[in-house]
C-alpha cells in the first residue's frame, strides 16, 4: 500500500464516521466528531504562530536579517505593546478585574466597526445607483429588445421590467421600517407585498444553494467511488 | 417511526411519510449511481451560458497578452465541487493565451495555495500530456502564497501595491526570491497596473473586496471594463455576488457548478455575434478541438438527477398533502 | 520620521522608532517596553471604578477614529511630491500607516486564542477528571489537539530549514504525519460534513415545503423556475419548445433572466441596503459607546 | 486634496445618515414610548424558554460564526436577554462559540447578567463554550453538543453561514423549538424551511431595542427608518431624473447623427463618478 492510497482511506473513514449521524446518533460519529474538533483545535494552535503572529507581530517586531535576496528589514519595537493589551483579556475570570478584559475588545471592536462606514459608501451607494432605473421607454423604437438595438434607447418592454424593479425594491424596503404604525390601507398593502416579493429572493437563493450543496455530495461521492475505490483500489483511470 | 404507528395510513399520508434515512439513502443511490455513468459514458449535456458567464469569459479573453491577472484564491477541498472545476477552467484559458498569473489566498486558510498550486501542477500535467508548453513557475506565473487577512490586505494593496505585497517565490533552481523580481510582477506598480482581478471563493470575500478596491475604468479590445474585478462564487454565494454583477460593481461572475459547465461550453464554443446581451456584436473565437469539458461537465448530470429528485420529492409531499386534506373533509 | 513600518528594499534608516535586527539597541528597546507595558497594565488594576467606562471608550473610540478618520479624509494627489500642506500630510500619514494598523485586530484576536483553548481544556479535563459520560472521548481528543499540534509546529520549522526543491524530492517523517492529519483526516473531515448540508436540505424541502400561503407558494414556485434554469437539459428542451413564440420571451432562460434582473435582485439588495444600515447604526452605537446593557453594562 | 473616489455628495449623504441616528438617540432619551412594530419571532422568545424549563432541558444558544463585529455584539445582547430569563426559572443555558474574542465578551456579558439578577452561584463559567474556530468542526461539535443534551429550545441568532442548515435540521430531528435568523441573506430560506421562528434582514437589528425598549436603542432604530426613507427618496429622486433625461437627445461629434445620451453623460452618473469629470479637467 502506497502513501497517497492510505490517505484516501483515512479520508474515506472519516467520511463515513461523520456520514453515521445521518442514520443515528453513534458512538462512531461521537469519536470522529472529537477528533474532528481535536484536530480543528490542534491547527488553530499551529496557525496561531505560522500564519498570524510570526509574520503579522514578531517579524515585524524583530526585523529580519538580510538574505542573498533581499535586504535588511529594521525592527519596531512598538509592536510589543500589543501583548500586554491583549493579555488583559485573560482578566475576564477574575471578578474584580474583569473590567480589564474589555480594553482589548473595545480596541478590536474599535477597529472592525470604524471601518462600516468606507464599507457602506462603496458596497450600497453604488447599488443605490443602479437602482435608479427610468422608467419613461423610446416607444418609437419597437416593443421588444431586438438582437441589434439602438443604443441608449430603453424600450417598453425593459420599462416594464424596470417598473418591477423599482416595485419591489421599494416595497421590500418599506417592509422593513419598523417604527412606524401605518394606518392607510395603502402603506399596509405596500409592506405586505414587500414581504411576497421577498420570498422571490429567497427562492432564487434556495434554487442557487441547492446546487452548491448537491455539488459538494457528488464532489464526495466522486471521492468515494472514482478516487478511492476506482483509482485507489482497482488502479483503472 | 412508521411501523409504531397503529392507525392503518391512507396513502395522501403515506407519500408525506418517508423516513429521513429513507431520504438520505435514495440521495446517495442517485449521486452516486450518476457518477459512476457520467465517468464510464463520458457524456456532454447541452448547457445556454448566462450574462454573467459570458461577459466574465468575455474579458478574460480581450485581455492583451502577456499581461499580469492577480487570481486570489480563496478555496480549499472542502468546496472542490464547485470551485476546482472553476478554477481549472479559468487557468485553461489563462494558459493558452499566454497570460501570467500570480495567485494567493487572502482569506486566513491556510491551506488555500497550496490547494491552488495543486491544480496548477495538475492542469500543467495535462498541457505536457497534450503536447502544449508547460507553464513555467515564477517566469509565467508566481504564487504569492498567504495573507491572513483579507480586509487589510486589499486595504494595503489600494495604499500601496509594491509595500502590501511582501513575499517570495522561487525561481527555477534558485533560492526563494522576492516576488517583484519575477517577470510577472516586474511591471506592476499601482494596483491599476494590473489586468484583471479574479476572486475565486466560497465566501463572502467578494463583499470584501467589493468594499475595499476600486479600478478605474479600462477597454480591452471591444470589451470595455468599469472595473477589473470579476469572481467564480459557489451557487450559494452566487444570488449576492449576482447583484454586484447587475450594479457593475464587477464586470463578470460565474455561479457554481452550473457556471463552470457555462465557461467550459464557451470555451468550446465561443461567443458569436448577438449572443452576448452586453457586448451585442463581440464574436470570440473558442478552443475547438481541445480539452474543454472537464470536471464541471463530470458532475453535472449528477447534479440534474439530484435536482430531480428533490423536485419529485417536494411534489410528492405536496400531492400527499393535498390527498389527504380532501379525504379529512375539505379545506380542513 | 517614517510612518512607514514596513519591509523596504534599501538598508532602512535607523531612528528612535526601530532598530536592527538581532542589534542588543533593539532588543533592549523591545524589553522596556514590554516592562513599560506590563506596568501600564498593573496600574490599570489600581485604576478607580469611575474611570474604567471612560477608559474602555476612549479605547474604543481612538481605534475606530483611525478608520473613520482615513473614510473621511480627503486623499492627496499621488503625482505631487514637493510642497505638501498639512492636510495632505495628514492625508499621507494616514495611508501609510494603514497597512500597520490593518493587522492589529488580528494579532490582538490571536493572543485571545488561549483563552478559548482554555475553554476547551476546561471542559474536557473537567469531563476527564469526573469520569463523567463520554470521558474516553474527551481524551481522544486531547490526543488530537497534540498530535497536530507537534507535526504542525515540527513540520513548519523542519520546512524554515529547507529548500523548496528538497521538499518535493523526500517529504519528511514530520510533513507526511501533517500531511495525513491535515490533508488526510482535517480536510475530509471539513469536506463530508459540508456535504452533509445535501442531505439536511433534501429532508427539510421535502418536510417543510407545502403550498399552504402566499408566501410559500411564491417562494417554492421561484426555487422550482431556478432550479430548472440551472439543468442544461431542461433549459435546451423548454427553450427548443417555446421557440421564438411572444418574441422569444417564454424561453426558460429568458424568464430566469428576468426573475433575475428585476425581482431577485432589488428584493435581495433591499434586504442587504437594511441590514447595511442597521449595521452602520451599531458600529456608531458601539464606536460612541452609547450602547447601554450588554457591553457597556 | 480631493474625495476623488467618491465626491464630497456622497460623503454629506453618509454623514446625514450617520447624523439621523446620532440624533434620534439623543431625542429617545427623552421621551418614554416610541412605536416598534410587532416582530413575530421574538415573541416565541419566552415560550421556547418555558417549554425547556418545563422538560428540565438546557437552551442552546450560537451567536454565528462571525468575527468580533457588531454583528455578534448584536446576538450577544439578545442572548443577555434569554440568559436573564433562564437565570430567573434556573434554566441551564449553553453558548457555543466560534471566536476566541467573541468568547471573551460573551463570559463578561453573561456572568454580568447573572450577577445583576443576584444569582451569581448559579453562573457556571463552562456553560459558555468555545467549541472550535473552524467552520465545520464547530458545526460538528455543536451538532453533538444539540444531539447528547437534547436541548429543548435553541436560538440561532448572528452570522451564519453553510452550518446553519446543520444546526437547524440537527435540531428539528429531536424537537427542539428554534428562533433564528441569520444577517447572510442565502442563509434566511433554510431557516425558513427548518425552524419555527425567523427573523428576516434587520429585524435582527431590531430585536434588542424590541425587547429592552431601551432608548438608546428604539431611538437608533427610528434614525434607521429614517435613513432607508432618505434611500427610498435617493432612489426615487434618481429614477426620476434618469426617466426624464431618457428622451433627451444630441448630436454624436464623430458621426453628426441625432443619439440618445451615453450612460457617462447622465446626471446621475456624474453625481456618483465625480472622477469622470476630474479626468476629463485633467485632459
Amino acid at each position: 500500500m502506497d502513501y497517497s492510497f492510505i490517505k484516501l482511506t483515512v479520508g474515506l473513514i472519516a467520511t463515513i464516521g461523520l456520514y453515521s449521524i445521518l442514520y443515528r446518533e453513534n458512538k462512531f460519529y461521537r469519536l470522529t466528531e472529537h477528533i474532528f474538533v481535536g484536530l480543528a483545535a490542534g491547527w488553530s494552535l499551529v496557525a496561531l504562530w505560522t500564519v498570524t503572529l510570526k509574520d503579522m507581530w514578531w517579524s515585524k517586531m524583530m526585523g529580519a536579517e538580510a538574505s542573498e535576496t533581499s535586504g535588511v528589514v529594521a525592527g519596531y519595537w512598538p509592536y510589543v505593546f500589543l501583548l500586554p493589551i491583549g493579555l488583559m483579556g485573560y482578566f475576564v475570570f477574575n471578578r474584580k478585574h474583569s473590567w480589564m478584559s474589555r480594553i482589548p475588545i473595545g480596541i478590536i471592536l474599535g477597529l472592525v466597526v470604524g471601518q462600516e462606514a468606507g464599507a457602506w459608501l462603496k458596497r450600497d451607494l453604488p447599488q443605490i445607483e443602479a437602482a435608479m432605473k427610468p422608467i419613461v421607454p423610446n416607444t418609437e423604437v419597437g416593443f421588444f429588445v431586438p438582437t441589434d438595438p439602438v443604443a441608449g434607447a430603453l424600450y417598453p418592454s425593459q420599462m416594464l421590467g424596470n417598473i418591477i424593479f423599482l416595485t419591489t425594491m421599494l416595497t421590500v424596503l418599506s417592509y422593513f421600517l419598523f417604527s412606524f404604525d401605518f394606518k392607510t390601507k395603502f402603506m399596509q398593502k405596500s409592506t405586505l407585498t414587500g414581504r411576497w416579493l421577498l420570498m422571490i429572493g429567497f427562492g432564487a437563493i434556495f434554487g442557487n444553494t441547492v446546487m452548491t450543496r448537491f455539488t459538494l455530495l457528488i464532489d464526495r461521492m466522486y471521492f468515494v467511488w472514482i478516487e478511492w475505490l476506482i483509482q485507489g483500489v482497482f488502479k483503472m483511470g | 417511526m412508521a411501523t409504531n404507528d397503529p392507525t392503518p395510513r391512507s396513502f395522501g399520508q403515506r407519500l408525506q411519510s418517508l423516513s429521513r434515512q429513507t431520504v438520505y439513502l435514495i440521495l446517495i443511490i442517485v449521486v452516486s449511481a450518476s457518477v459512476l455513468i457520467s465517468k464510464f459514458m463520458g457524456l456532454t449535456l447541452p448547457n445556454k451560458p448566462g450574462a454573467g458567464s459570458q461577459d466574465f469569459f468575455a474579458a478574460i479573453m480581450a485581455i492583451p497578452e502577456g499581461s499580469t491577472v492577480f487570481i486570489q484564491s480563496d478555496v480549499t477541498n472542502s468546496t472542490r465541487g464547485e470551485s476546482a472545476g472553476q478554477f481549472e477552467a479559468l487557468l485553461r484559458i489563462l494558459m493558452r493565451r499566454n497570460i501570467k498569473f500570480a495567485v494567493f489566498c487572502a482569506s486566513g486558510e491556510p491551506q488555500a495555495p497550496q490547494v491552488a498550486i495543486d491544480v496548477i501542477a495538475r492542469i500543467n500535467a495535462q498541457r505536457i500530456a497534450n503536447g502544449e508548453r508547460a507553464y513555467e513557475r515564477w517566469n509565467d506565473w508566481v504564487s504569492l502564497g498567504l495573507f491572513p487577512d483579507g480586509r487589510a490586505t486589499a486595504k494595503a494593496m489600494m495604499a500601496n501595491l509594491r509595500t502590501a505585497i511582501d513575499k517570495k517565490d522561487t525561481p527555477p533552481g534558485k533560492p526563494p526570491t522576492d516576488v517583484w523580481q519575477s517577470p510577472v510582477m516586474e511591471k506592476l506598480k499601482v494596483i491599476d497596473d494590473i489586468g484583471l482581478y479574479i476572486l475565486v471563493t466560497a465566501s463572502k470575500t467578494s463583499d470584501i473586496l467589493v468594499e475595499r478596491l476600486k479600478f478605474a475604468p479600462v477597454t480591452y479590445g471591444d470589451v470595455p471594463l468599469r472595473t477589473k474585478l470579476g469572481c467564480m462564487v459557489t451557487g450559494v454565494m452566487g444570488p449576492e455576488t449576482n447583484n454586484y454583477y447587475r450594479s457593475s460593481q464587477i464586470f463578470g461572475v460565474v455561479i457554481g457548478l452550473n457556471g463552470a459547465v457555462e465557461i467550459e461550453h464557451l470555451m468550446e464554443n465561443g461567443i458569436k455575434p448577438g449572443q452576448s446581451e452586453t457586448y451585442r456584436s463581440l464574436s470570440i473565437e473558442g478552443f475547438k478541438g481541445m480539452q474543454n469539458y472537464a470536471r464541471g461537465m463530470a458532475y453535472y448530470l449528477a447534479l440534474h438527477t439530484a435536482m430531480g429528485l428533490l423536485i419529485v420529492l417536494v411534489i410528492m409531499g405536496n400531492v400527499g398533502m393535498w390527498l389527504t386534506r380532501r379525504q379529512t373533509g375539505g379545506g380542513a | 520620521m517614517n510612518w512607514l513600518f514596513l519591509a523596504q528594499a534599501e538598508t532602512p534608516e535607523y531612528n528612535f522608532w526601530n532598530g536592527a535586527p538581532g542589534s542588543p539597541a533593539l532588543l533592549t528597546k523591545v524589553v522596556i517596553a514590554l516592562l513599560v507595558g506590563i506596568g501600564i497594565m498593573i496600574a490599570l488594576m489600581f485604576a478607580p471604578t469611575r474611570l474604567r467606562r471612560p477608559l474602555v471608550a476612549l479605547a474604543t473610540f481612538v481605534a475606530g477614529g483611525f478608520w473613520m478618520a482615513s473614510t473621511f479624509w480627503p486623499t492627496a494627489p499621488d503625482a505631487v511630491t514637493e510642497g505638501r500642506n498639512a492636510s495632505e500630510k495628514v492625508a499621507i500619514f494616514l495611508k501609510d500607516v494603514t497597512s500597520v494598523v490593518a493587522d492589529f485586530s488580528n494579532v490582538l484576536t490571536a493572543f485571545l486564542l488561549g483563552l478559548g483553548i482554555y475553554s476547551i481544556v476546561s471542559v474536557h479535563g473537567k469531563r476527564i477528571l469526573k469520569r463523567q459520560q463520554d470521558w474516553s472521548f474527551s481524551v481522544v481528543l486531547f490526543a488530537s489537539i497534540v498530535l497536530m499540534a507537534i507535526f504542525g509546529y515540527a513540520d513548519w520549522m523542519d520546512e524554515q530549514n529547507r529548500t523548496a526543491a528538497v521538499t518535493a524530492l523526500s517529504p519528511g517523517f514530520w510533513n507526511r504525519g501533517r500531511d495525513l492529519l491535515f490533508d488526510g483526516m482535517l480536510q475530509n473531515m471539513d469536506a463530508a460534513m459540508f456535504s452533509l448540508i445535501a442531505f439536511f436540505i433534501l429532508s427539510a424541502a421535502y418536510r417543510a415545503f407545502r403550498i399552504r400561503s402566499v408566501e410559500s407558494t411564491i417562494l417554492l414556485s421561484t426555487a422550482l423556475i431556478v432550479m430548472l434554469s440551472l439543468m442544461g437539459v431542461v433549459v435546451s428542451a423548454w427553450d427548443g419548445l417555446a421557440g421564438d413564440f411572444a418574441g422569444g420571451n417564454l424561453k426558460l432562460s429568458e424568464i430566469s433572466k428576468f426573475i433575475n434582473s428585476n425581482l431577485q435582485t432589488p428584493g435581495i439588495q433591499a434586504v442587504k441596503f437594511g441590514l447595511g444600515i442597521a449595521t452602520l447604526a451599531m458600529a456608531m452605537r458601539i464606536w460612541l459607546s452609547l450602547e447601554r446593557g450588554g457591553l457597556n453594562s | 486634496m480631493q474625495w476623488k473616489d467618491t465626491g464630497w455628495i456622497q460623503m454629506v449623504f453618509l454623514l446625514g445618515m450617520i447624523f439621523m441616528i446620532l440624533l434620534n438617540i439623543k431625542r429617545a432619551k427623552g421621551t418614554k414610548e416610541l412605536y416598534i412594530r410587532r416582530i413575530a419571532g421574538l415573541n416565541a422568545i419566552d415560550e421556547a424558554i418555558g417549554r425547556s424549563t418545563e422538560m428540565g432541558k438546557p437552551v442552546l444558544m450560537v451567536p454565528g460564526i462571525g468575527d468580533l463585529n457588531a454583528i455578534s455584539i448584536q446576538a450577544l445582547n439578545i442572548f443577555a436577554y434569554v440568559t436573564r430569563t433562564a437565570a430567573r426559572f434556573a434554566n441551564p443555558i449553553r453558548i457555543c462559540i466560534a471566536n476566541p474574542a467573541v468568547y471573551t465578551v460573551a463570559q463578561e456579558i453573561i456572568s454580568d447578567v447573572y450577577q445583576k439578577e443576584g444569582l451569581g452561584d448559579r453562573y457556571d463559567p463552562d456553560s459558555v463554550r468555545f467549541v472550535s474556530d473552524r467552520q465545520f468542526a464547530f458545526a460538528a461539535g455543536v451538532s453533538g453538543i444539540i444531539h447528547r443534551e437534547q436541548t429543548a429550545a435553541t436560538f440561532f441568532l448572528g452570522e451564519f453561514f453553510a452550518e446553519s442548515l446543520i444546526f437547524a435540521e440537527t435540531a428539528n430531528s429531536i424537537g427542539a423549538i428554534q428562533v433564528a435568523s441569520s444577517t447572510e441573506t442565502t442563509q434566511t430560506p433554510f431557516f425558513i424551511a427548518a425552524c419555527d421562528y425567523v427573523l428576516i434582514g434587520d429585524e435582527f437589528y431590531a430585536a434588542s431595542a424590541y425587547l429592552s425598549r431601551e432608548p438608546v436603542l428604539v431611538g437608533s432604530l427610528v434614525g434607521q427608518d429614517w435613513c432607508k426613507i432618505a434611500v427610498i427618496g435617493l432612489i426615487i429622486g434618481g429614477f426620476i431624473t434618469n426617466s426624464i433625461e431618457q428622451p433627451k437627445m444630441l448630436k454624436d461629434e464623430e458621426s453628426g447623427k441625432m443619439r440618445y445620451l451615453k450612460r457617462e453623460e447622465r446626471l446621475i452618473y456624474r453625481i456618483f463618478h465625480p472622477e469622470v469629470d476630474q479626468e476629463k479637467e485633467a485632459k
